[in-house]
């Protein structure tokens, strides 16, 4: 059964220095206000799981939460670079960046094999590309019927998965829909999991495209109305476009990034 | 009217589109092209988007790949993992449309690293998102992107994706089942890869650019089909669904 | 592009003597009249696959159609045993069949592989039974990450895959919802596939639950309405429970069966 | 008011599931049974059945495993490669809940084939159908049959679904990681694995029955726990509420 907390309960019962940390969404439905309370709560030496780390990435590794990302995507879509992620990976401020490098189809099987209860996924995947040289966790693999060659990458179990959800019912069971991303997998891969949502209701009433994740598949919810901000919920709000353009000024400038940074601690958690 | 070569580029690029063609849409340049042919001269091109959608109609140009308009008017929606695993990693998509910032003479797209080694770059790009399985998986691969000697170079720094590697046969002996890059659309004209080494060679210009130009922003000793035709200019029909397409965006 | 043709059409188009066909449908949409349809073209020598074979399998064994079955659970739910298929099994009556046995997890993964364009899928499945020793198709497979030893089953890429829905559009998309089982799998995995269905409108108007495959992921669509029956089809109609009780005394005699075989073999086609 | 010995094993079966578990029911007697513990004393049972369905609250029993009333009174509906995947494979069902043709006395299960050998067998049975996979993944199973020397045999002519192999220590060899049965409830009692050999003893005996009679429907030389308890009779709010299901069943 999902326990409905605050915010900040909920970050600070779930996240703990050093954990496998996945904060997934795929453009929509990204979870920025869980991010801001790990970044105000200070954890340390996480390692940061996300197909495509986007602007809350960013800010963690600029915050110096972050010891390790393991994506396949890193940018501000329609923008341009992540700054901070760019000058700790290229200066390793404020802290190292370690990097594990994958393609979108890749980390999709590794959170499907994690959420199967598989130590690895199967694909057609890298064949040709540099990714195999410079990333140690993909491997080739046979066909025991075929004698085919194929590719093997290993199941992702993060620590805790933070998605952003449209609503819960008060018993904690969960409903999203539009863009659904990884993120069903990214929960059921995890061993602890918050979904911070629009709102909660006293009853899921069905929605075309929906998924339910049943309140035992969760750990924690939280009401955060707004938390995926910029990014939107479909139904509730919309992208804020201009936010993603501003952020490009914000995160290329260490001086900027430390003012934005000092106004999110300041601010009270949701 | 008047044109600039980013819109020459992009109705080229939606001209390499036709039918009922299913279409891998990479955000940016590819998605503007994609959805120009679809409100041109194409009407029934099926764009599936990684984010999860079959058959996005948007009637603008969507802002992210996640835009809400890809799902709200998709056949269908789908998750992330299933788009790749059911739907590109068979080879059901037709076309697989790209961007780059490296590309090199064999077709290989680089979007990692630009400069110095993996571990300590001079530039660090996005890295791979879709594209390798992409490029492995769609029938075919065009890729869109703005030519110049830093993007057009003998060698990608780092093969992000895949395209016929160092020359004729890699992609067969990778056992890689699409034909992988088949059509490079620049904002100075059209390449395609020679039937027999696989290296890109220059097929056609745009409208107003010399030979001379292609070479200069080109990083390799550039070949030339034996006939270099010219892009026929944007129509009056296609540059203002092109502009109605941006405007209709902002 | 799929092609509105139909029943008549499609069977007599798609599905070719010796071919692997799988009529999927989880209890919930069962494709029925199909399966009357390719007795009626007298097909032979078939591959029949399918997670639970029953009733319109017991048929399709009985009129002799089929040379092999590929299966997980084979009966008449709720009632007992298919006697046709067990006159098979025991006594090569019409025909001999084969049989290729799994599990259900095996079958459903048999089709994810197929559906995903693998040559197999991994599974944490058979270990300690006497499955494996009779089905040559399950074999070990080892990590290559963990070194833990799992479970490899081959693809299933049935030459033909029908299935039935509610509602298809002019254009072909398929629409179905309810119970889903493994139809979307077992339609991607083959080379052509049928889906008759219920009815075909002018607009697929969203339905809380439900899934929708593109006209061009399907080969033929032909409108059968109550061509799930006895089973159903959520939103219209309900399960014929009589009628399951009552293939019981048919398929048990074989004389019963024949005139069971003359009638369906006399009938219009939908 | 009097009982049948199925009602009995139907009412004994309930009784074993409680609280919030996560129950993966098979059709048949563990659908009675956990269906019946829903409607009397664990009201916040989740069941899952292998037709797709996550916390299914019918209020009549479900005439097949596909049954309509599983998917409309379901928290979520999802496809059958998923529940076999995601849900149960990953061990998130506390309790896997099966019928049987054959048991043996270290609780393997026969669902395949009895008599003969495979390809002759006297009696062919369904199959495997999901209990393969649930008697290894679930954190323990529940079984469920009907009591006679021909279903509780010494061995199984055929392991469908593993339980504890030829004894203690098996299944952890095999590296499965469920418990495997830890409970067996006939229509003439209750049988549990001793803990030092895993062999299935008898620990309690429904009212009425006789050591003699359960020793007579036992395939093998029976052993009893040192105290053989005796079940609890029905109550008449049990009896009444299994009868109201069966009765809205119809």
């Amino acid at each position: 059964m999902a326990e409905i907390v605050t915010l900040a309960e909920a970050i600070g019962e779930l996240v703990a220095d050093g954990d496998v940390v996945a904060l997934e969404g795929f453009t929509h439905l990204i979870p920025t206000a869980a991010g801001h309370e790990i970044i105000r709560q200070g954890r340390r030496d996480l390692t940061l799981v996300r197909m495509t780390p986007d602007i809350v990435y960013d800010q963690l590794i600029g915050a110096g939460c972050a010891r390790k990302l393991v994506f396949s995507w890193g940018g501000n879509p329609g923008v341009g670079s992540l700054h901070r992620f760019r000058d700790a990976v290229q200066h390793s401020w404020p802290v190292p960046l370690e990097i594990e490098e994958h393609s979108h189809a890749g980390m999709a099987n590794r959170y499907v094999a994690g959420a199967s209860g598989l130590p690895f996924a199967v694909l057609r995947g890298y064949v040709g590309t540099d990714l195999p040289s410079v990333t140690a966790t993909i491997k080739p693999i046979t066909c025991p019927f075929t004698g085919e060659q194929l590719t093997a990458v290993p199941a992702l179990n993060p620590d805790v998965t933070v998605i952003h959800a449209q609503r819960a019912d008060r018993a904690g069971n969960v409903q999203l829909w539009g863009l659904l991303g990884v993120q069903k997998e990214a929960v059921l891969a995890a061993r602890r999991s918050l979904v911070t949502v629009e709102e909660v209701v006293d009853e899921l009433t069905p929605v075309p495209g929906a998924i339910v994740l049943p309140s035992w598949a969760v750990t924690k919810v939280a009401e955060v109305p707004g938390g995926a901000h910029p990014s939107y919920a479909q139904g509730y709000s919309e992208r804020d476009n201009a936010y993603y353009a501003a952020w490009d000024a914000i995160g290329r400038d260490r001086e900027e990034f430390a003012n934005w940074l000092r106004q999110v601690r300041e601010e009270v958690p949701a | 009217m008047t044109h600039t070569a980013d819109e020459m580029m992009a109705i080229a690029a939606a001209r390499a589109l036709s039918g009922r063609q299913r279409v891998f849409v990479g955000i940016g340049l590819p998605s503007t092209a994609a959805n120009l042919a679809r409100r041109t001269h194409a009407p029934d091109l099926v764009l599936v988007y990684e984010s999860g959608t079959l058959g996005s109609k948007p009637d603008r140009l969507p802002a992210s790949i996640g835009d809400g308009i890809l799902a709200e008017t998709a056949d269908a929606v789908i998750s992330v993992p299933e788009v790749f695993n059911y739907w590109l990693q068979p080879g059901r998509i037709d076309v697989g449309f790209l961007g780059a910032a490296q590309l090199d003479r064999f077709g290989n797209i680089n979007t990692t690293v630009i400069g110095g080694d993996y571990h300590h770059p001079k530039v660090r790009l996005p890295g791979a998102g879709g594209a390798p399985e992409i490029a492995a998986s769609c029938r075919e691969v065009y890729v869109v992107v703005r030519q110049s000697s830093r993007s057009f170079v003998d060698r990608v720094d780092f093969v992000t994706s895949f395209g016929h590697g160092t020359g004729k046969g890699d992609r067969e002996r990778l056992g890689l089942r699409g034909a992988g890059p088949t059509l490079v659309i620049t904002d100075l004209g059209v390449f395609r890869p020679d039937p027999e080494t696989a290296e890109l060679v220059l097929t056609d210009m745009h409208e107003g650019v010399t030979l001379d130009q292609v070479r200069a922003a080109t990083g390799w000793d550039l070949r030339t089909a034996p006939e270099v035709g010219r892009t026929p200019p944007p129509t009056t029909g296609e540059l203002a669904a092109l502009r109605a397409l941006k405007e209709a965006s902002r």
